[in-house]
């Protein structure tokens, strides 16, 4: 479904990929895990458009992708980034309102009351400003608007960070319903067993490349990789 | 003999047309009577770009560097202040072409500056005789606040009251700050006064006229004022709104005059306009150059002196320096702004004759023969 | 915070030997070009300090400058105070109204700042405009120059003055970068990155604020008594916020947060005015192009090119072992 | 050392804290739990005088300091870090943490002395740097460290002001398994008496850490006691840990 | 002051009138300057411009030509500034803008003396809108109550837009962060470009609406910008509430500090301004976040 074929990138000056190469299928769930600054986000903004490559090139659906964020996103990436990127000034209704779109995913065709379904606590604050809510809140919103979009491939960085618990696991099983209807996702993740037991593929980035590919399970058994690529 | 003249004149800003308009009539005086006298003239030409600081450090130039031997021009008061001292001190001859601040020819006269434009009180106290012997009796004044504003209504004032006037109401409006008028219009209207006089120019004068007319006044509340109002630099713009205000100044382009013909159709010629009062001053500031020189004068010291006795005839009329203030005496006409063939024009209505200012504290060595 | 760099003393040599060549060397017009960047530069300086190092981006230090040379007017001709002594009130007075300014205004931030000051700076402008004292728009002339025959240098020589003025330039640049490298400076930078975080470290930012406006109020209150001292006449136009703007506009000419930068802008703005209003009355759209054009370059201001262009490889030339290290070398090792 | 009595805050309708009372012992390190929007940063910007209360006060040290300004607050002890990273962006790691020292060193306002010469200054910014992990970094400008990195900067920062209560809000989220365990290490190497209050959702952490425990629900109190206890709370499960244990 | 009942409602809708003059320009400065986040100083030169061009297509086709030509003259301009300078400037920072801005003001400034000379410039009120009308009491120009409609007018048409439609959500999107906002899809360069020369255009429409009441001067520009950024300051940026907001309080004030207080009027105005940003740093209604 997506392709990244030895892609070089950073900001301005400073290089932080090199030659990174990964393949995400369609259908199925990757995991890219690895250290802080080891350059998964960066891998991410590269795939959207928001760092532009010095090499190599990215395959969405076996074509080139387009050049420009917006048209990467109109050709169906949903992304939720590790800053949440709300909106102050629009309502969080607004900040929904402006994502919801239909870009043809597989699965599920989330609506406003759906989302809401899923987080009320958003449906509590519906005119409260974007960056009224508290950080959670913002995380839920962030992943709300990712789904309201139906893409068909959603991108989501670390969507568990500053969350309850109780909400991690309900966005756990929400996200597997999602795989089990066939949607192509992308996750990276800090907390290693929701990764694992989300993914079916994992990468491992470190130092701008991948160290290290395999399944789920293997990761999940390969301890010495753990310690070595994610410091567990 | 050769004689530099700096001709300091704002080039740029918002009075760079005045500057523009003076300078065609200092060219046009050069070109008709510059062959009566021997001496040759090489201009030099500074912007004082409106701003006292910028004005003084080309004035400056002029007489340090340049070694001018006569300055003629200066648009605004406020630069006429600040080149005071240094041509007074340094002995340069200043022929003012339009700054009209009385005290330049009064407290602060100096027998080096010569002015053969008006003076402000000069252009406004006849216009308060002569509107009370129309039978107006209540006044409302109009005008900026700035210190020409305000000399131009008090000589106004002084006048009307005088002769048995009474001012109703008076109202300072802040100077290039104002645009709408409207509200004073409505204070105007609601004074009960017979009539209104007032001092504005350039587009504070296009836009005053204009408002005034839109609000109906002029029917009810006859629009009197300072000529500046209804300039014929400014007054197709102002439009059908002009028609019917009435106004003094020391120069309209109708004065029916050899003289005057014989200019107005030079610079018509010229330029492609009718002149306006800026353009006689500069005109004039030229002849009483050309006419000190043929005394024989020829630097500093004498030239300052001669232009202090100049007397000519021009488009104006008979023109002649007071020497106990340096300012010009001529005479004040009344006029009308009219529709004329395609254009306005202007209608005289009265010739009022030719005063000295009162010497307002002025001192001065007098003339040396 | 500021810091000196090789480029940056290269430059600050080159501007302190073209000043003292054209001093001993200008005939009068020159020399009054001269004085005129030489104070101009002094009004930039200030404004640099608080805009390009607190982000207290001004429109009120033209006003400012006024008031130093109002005052210094007034004091010693209308009160005939000493020239010294009025300068020095002069200097006081404008530090404490600024500070006020300064204090007052320290809750607002970017254009509601800039506006905030544009409102103070015209309060006083209308003030000085409109009240008998200050002479109106006419203005007040006879101002005197400060005496110093006593040392046998008579200040009322156009080449005598300019040497003062840019002894007391090098003397505010001094005390600024001296400022700027203190405490205060490097809370000063703290406060324009994040107020908020300053706020929590237990700064009280108003009063940072303030006093740093204070500082630049009094550079520009002593360039205005210089400039009443050049001219010898002052106008209300001196406080019109066309001054700050102007003063704004050469500020990020020459590199905003800079310094340096400042200087430079000064002079090339001057001296671009001179040549060009000599040869056309339209020379606001020369400079006007001018200043579109160093923006297009994507560089900060005049200096700011300069700097990105040779500043990191004369820098490197030199220093090989002070390089840092460069950022990829540090991902990931922790 | 920090007490709250009965705060009460609400914007607009929503009430987000209520009847807020909580008493914090010298050297005690207490987690606050609670689901997302339950009040947690509020409180805390009520503490630190970022928000006003509507009604109740603030103790520190024993002296109500509800009506002080956060700059004061933070002069007498008070510090914290952000959810959301609040650091000067345009500047260095040591420029950071060396600003935090500056300012309750009494260096901030010094009119002639570079506050970051001082020695004093210095050596703090050397240990929390240790501290923190950000050794490497200590050069780098913030805009140039990744989001992990910074997280770990936010709290070097509020350590740098060496305060007497520390409140830190979600200090280890963003933040990798290998540093998070540095992050075990480093409230470890703290000095005891250091009063602390933690938000937090990592609950290895937190009960690895706390004293004691407080949970907040739709901005009230509704737990307050020890790990034991609240480990075993149906409230607690239900509200907020979830079956967390097999996510 | 003993006036008389009609008096008030003159002045009243004389400070409305200005008030919707000055909204006409300032809603299209706030909306480049808010949402856009860019300092577009030249804002008032395109006003004059607008002006300038009223004028002139005034006089080749009459009045209304002018009227709705002007318009998309000046937005034509702005069309030309947006791809040549606009567009690469907006990611620098506020200073940059600053500059190129007052780059502009001095350039065109200069432009329109070259082609239109010193002179003031003038043009005739419509014969349709000529005249007085009746009213409350009064007689009032007709020209000036155009002027109160159609500011009234546009105020509404523009608060259905931004408020009710996407249009206004995406725009302010794309202002808080421009990149998420094109990671949702949005085409955030179009649509600004379309907000900048919609910008322009109420300039230009302003400029055109003024000239028949005013005189149209090189300068006229930049006396106009100083009271546009005191209303959008004192109404906060980027809020079409705050654009209605600072131009009612500019224009009452101007209008009744000229009548009351006359000494204080020039003072007036800065004094209001600074009191509003001392007690809301921020402005009246400023856009959220
Ligand atoms: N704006 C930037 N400018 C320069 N360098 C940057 C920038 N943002 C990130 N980097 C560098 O790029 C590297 C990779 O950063 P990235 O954000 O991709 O890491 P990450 O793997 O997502 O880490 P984390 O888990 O902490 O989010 C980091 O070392 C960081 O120093
Ligand atoms: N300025 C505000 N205006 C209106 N509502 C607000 C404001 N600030 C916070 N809230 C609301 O108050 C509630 C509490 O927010 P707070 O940030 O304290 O939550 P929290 O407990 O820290 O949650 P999290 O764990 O997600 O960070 C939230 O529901 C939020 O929407
Ligand atoms: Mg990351
Ligand atoms: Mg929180």
């Amino acid at each position: 479904m997506l392709n990244l074929n030895a892609i070089e990138s950073g900001y301005g000056e400073t290089q932080v990929l090199y030659g990174l190469s990964l393949e995400a299928q369609a259908g199925r769930v990757l995991a890219i895990l690895g250290r802080n600054g080891a350059g998964k986000s960066t891998t991410l903004k590269a795939i959207m458009g928001l760092l532009p490559l010095k090499s190599g090139e990215i395959l969405f659906e076996g074509k080139p992708m387009a050049g420009q964020p917006f048209g990467i996103a109109k050709s169906g990436i949903a992304y939720v980034p590790e800053t949440r990127d709300i909106f102050p000034s629009l309502t969080v209704r607004e900040n929904l309102e402006i994502a919801a779109k239909r870009f043809g995913g597989a699965g599920a065709d989330w609506t406003m009351e759906r989302v809401l379904d899923l987080f009320p606590r958003l449906g509590e604050r519906m005119d409260n400003g974007g960056t009224q809510l508290s950080g959670g809140e913002q995380q839920m919103l962030a992943i709300a608007r990712g789904l309201l979009m139906n893409p068909k491939l959603l991108i989501l960085d670390e969507p568990t960070e500053g969350l309850a618990p109780i909400i991690v696991k309900l966005i756990h099983d929400k996200l597997q319903d999602l795989k089990a209807a066939g949607l192509s996702m992308i996750i990276v993740e800090q907390n290693f067993g929701f990764a694992t037991s989300l993914a079916d593929d994992v990468v491992i980035v470190g130092k701008g490349q991948i160290v290290w590919t395999g399944s789920a399970n293997d990761i999940k058994a390969d301890e010495d990789a753990q310690h070595t690529w994610l410091g567990v | 003999e050769d004689i530099k003249v700096g001709l300091l004149l704002p080039f740029s800003g918002v009075y760079a047309a005045l500057g523009n308009e003076i300078e065609a009539g200092f060219n046009l005086a050069l070109e008709q009577f510059g062959g009566e006298t021997d001496a040759t003239f090489e201009i030099v030409r500074e912007d004082t770009e409106v701003k006292p600081p910028v004005a003084l450090g080309k004035a400056k130039k002029m007489i340090l560097q340049d070694d001018v031997d006569v300055i003629a021009g200066i648009v605004s008061s406020g630069v006429l202040g600040a080149v005071r001292d240094m041509v007074h001190g340094a002995g340069v001859p200043l022929i003012v072409a339009n700054a009209g601040n009385d005290e330049a020819t009064g407290a602060d006269c100096s027998p080096f500056i010569t002015r053969m434009s008006f003076s402000n009180s000069q252009v406004n106290r006849p216009m308060g005789m002569w509107m009370h012997e129309q039978g107006i009796g209540k006044v409302y004044t109009l005008a900026p606040d700035y210190a020409a504003g305000r000399q131009m209504i008090d000589a106004f004032t002084a006048s009307f009251t005088a002769a048995g006037g009474e001012v109703v109401g008076q109202e300072f409006t802040p100077f290039q700050k104002t645009q709408d008028f409207g509200p004073y219009l409505a204070q105007a209207k609601a004074s009960g006064a017979d009539a209104v006089y007032v001092f504005y120019a350039g587009g504070e004068a296009i836009s005053f006229v204009k408002q005034y007319d839109s609000f109906g006044l002029k029917a009810e509340l006859p629009l009197y004022g300072s000529g500046f109002l209804t300039s014929p630099l400014y007054v197709n713009a102002e439009g059908p709104a002009a028609e019917g205000v009435i106004t003094a100044l020391h120069y309209v382009p109708t004065i029916d005059s050899p003289a005057n013909a014989a200019f107005a159709d030079a610079f018509e010629a010229a330029n492609g306009r009718v002149p306006s009062e800026f353009a006689v001053q500069g005109y004039d500031a030229a002849r009483a150059l050309i006419e000190a020189t043929k005394t024989g004068a020829s630097d500093r010291a004498s030239l300052a002196n001669a232009l202090r006795s100049v007397k000519f005839e021009g488009p104006r009329g008979p023109l002649s320096i007071d020497p106990s203030t340096n300012n010009v005496i001529q005479p004040i006409y009344v006029y009308e702004t009219v529709a004329g063939e395609d254009s306005l024009t202007q209608k005289v209505l009265a010739q009022l004759s030719a005063e000295a200012d009162p010497v307002n504290g002025c001192e001065m060595a007098p003339v040396s023969n | 915070m500021f810091r000196h760099n090789t480029l940056r003393y290269a430059v600050l040599v080159l501007l302190a030997s073209a000043a003292l060549f054209q001093a001993f060397t200008a005939e009068y017009f020159g020399l009054e070009i001269l004085t005129e960047i030489l104070i101009l530069a002094m009004l930039v300086l200030a404004l640099d300090i608080v805009a390009g190092f607190g982000g207290m981006v001004s429109l009120c230090h033209g006003a400012l400058m006024g008031v130093g040379a109002y005052a210094y007017a007034l004091l010693s001709t209308t009160a005939g105070i000493a020239p010294p002594v009025a300068m020095v009130g002069a200097v006081a007075l404008t530090g404490a109204i600024a500070w006020a300014i300064g204090a007052i205004c320290s809750r607002s931030h970017g254009i509601y700042f800039i506006m905030a000051t544009l409102a103070f700076g015209q309060m006083a402008y209308s003030y000085v405009f409109e009240a008998p004292i200050f002479g109106g728009d006419d203005g007040l002339g006879g101002i005197a120059r400060l005496d110093l025959s006593f040392v046998g240098i008579d200040l009322n020589d156009s080449r005598s003055f300019a040497l003062f003025c840019l002894v007391v330039l090098g003397a505010i640049y001094g005390v600024s970068v001296l400022i700027l490298r203190s405490g205060l400076g490097r809370s000063l930078t703290g406060v324009m990155h994040n107020e908020q975080r300053m706020r929590a470290l237990g700064l009280t930012v108003w009063r940072v604020k303030a006093d740093v406006f204070g500082l630049s109020g009094m550079i520009a209150g002593l360039a205005g008594v210089l400039a009443a001292q050049h001219i010898m006449y002052i106008s209300p136009g001196l406080l019109s916020w066309t001054v700050s703007g102007e003063a704004l506009v050469v500020v990020i000419l020459g590199g905003l947060g800079t310094l340096v930068g400042p200087l430079v802008g000064a002079a090339a703005f001057v001296v671009l005015k001179h040549e060009l209003s000599a040869v056309t009355t339209y020379w606001h759209l020369v400079v006007g192009v001018i200043l579109i054009a160093v923006v297009m370059s994507r560089a900060n201001g005049i200096f700011g090119w300069i700097e990105a262009r040779w500043g990191d490889r004369i820098e490197r030339r030199l220093s090989d072992t002070t390089r840092k290290p460069e950022a990829k070398e540090v991902l990931g090792d922790a | 050392m920090l007490e709250t009595r009965n705060l009460d805050k609400s914007f607009g309708a929503v009430h987000v804290t209520r009847n807020v009372s909580l008493k914090l012992e010298r050297g005690e390190r207490r987690i606050i739990l609670g689901p997302n929007g339950a009040g947690k940063t509020t409180l805390f910007n009520q503490l630190v005088g970022e928000l006003t209360p509507d009604s109740g006060s603030v103790h520190l040290a024993g002296e109500d300091v509800t009506a002080l300004p956060v700059a004061k607050r933070a002069r007498r002890g008070l510090s914290r870090s952000y959810q959301k990273n609040t650091l000067f962006d345009g500047l260095t790691v040591e420029e950071n943490l060396g600003l935090a020292t500056a300012v309750h060193t009494g260096n901030a306002t010094q009119l002639w002395s570079d506050s970051l010469a001082k020695p004093e200054v210095r050596e703090i910014v050397n240990e929390v740097a240790e501290q923190v992990n950000l050794m490497p970094y200590i050069h780098a400008k913030v805009s140039e460290i990744s989001y992990g990195v910074r997280r770990q900067l936010e709290v070097g920062v509020a350590l740098a002001t060496r305060p007497l209560v520390l409140l830190m809000d979600e200090p280890t989220s963003g933040v990798g398994p290998e540093m998070s365990k540095g992050f075990h290490d480093l409230l470890n190497n703290l000095p005891r008496d250091l009063t602390m209050l933690i938000i937090e959702h990592d609950m290895d952490l937190a009960f690895d850490v706390a004293d004691t425990i407080t949970v907040l629900n739709y901005g009230e109190v509704v737990f307050d006691g020890l790990p034991e206890a609240a480990r075993g709370s149906k409230l607690l499960k239900d509200i907020y840990l979830g079956n967390w244990e097999d996510a | 002051m003993a006036h008389d009942l009609g008096f008030w409602t003159l002045q009243a809708l004389n400070a409305l009138q200005l008030s919707m003059l000055l909204f006409l320009l300032s809603i299209g400065l706030t909306v480049i300057f808010g949402l856009m986040h860019f300092v577009n100083l030249a804002h008032g030169s395109l006003y004059a411009l607008g002006a300038y061009f009223a004028a002139s297509l005034t006089a080749v086709g009459g009045y209304w030509m002018g009227f709705f030509l002007a318009p998309v003259v000046v937005a034509g301009i702005g069309i030309l500034l947006y791809s040549g300078l606009i567009k690469r400037m907006r990611k620098s920072g506020p200073m940059a803008q600053v500059l190129v801005t007052f780059g502009l003001i001095f350039a065109m400034l200069d432009l329109t003396r070259i082609f239109w000379g010193d002179l003031a410039l003038a043009i005739e009120v419509p014969a349709l809108l000529d005249g007085r009308l009746a009213f409350l009491g009064v007689e009032y120009p007709t020209y000036r109550l155009f002027i109160i409609v159609m500011g009234l007018a546009i105020f509404g048409a523009l608060a259905f837009v931004l408020g009710r439609t996407q249009i206004g959500a995406m725009i302010r999107a794309g202002v808080d962060n421009d990149a998420m906002a094109a990671c949702l899809g949005i085409n955030v360069e179009r649509l600004f470009f379309m907000v900048f020369c919609f910008g322009c255009a109420l300039a230009g429409l302003a400029g055109a609406v003024a000239a028949p009441l005013l005189s149209v001067t090189p300068d006229m520009g930049l006396q106009i910008l100083i009271p546009t950024l005191i209303v959008i300051v004192i109404g906060g940026l980027g809020s079409l509430k705050g654009a209605v907001a600072g131009s009612l309080i500019y224009g009452f004030v101007q209008t009744f500090g000229a009548v009351l207080a006359p000494q204080l009027a020039s003072v007036l105005i800065y004094a209001l301004l600074a009191a509003v940003l001392v007690i809301k740093p921020v402005g009246l209604f400023p856009a959220k976040g």
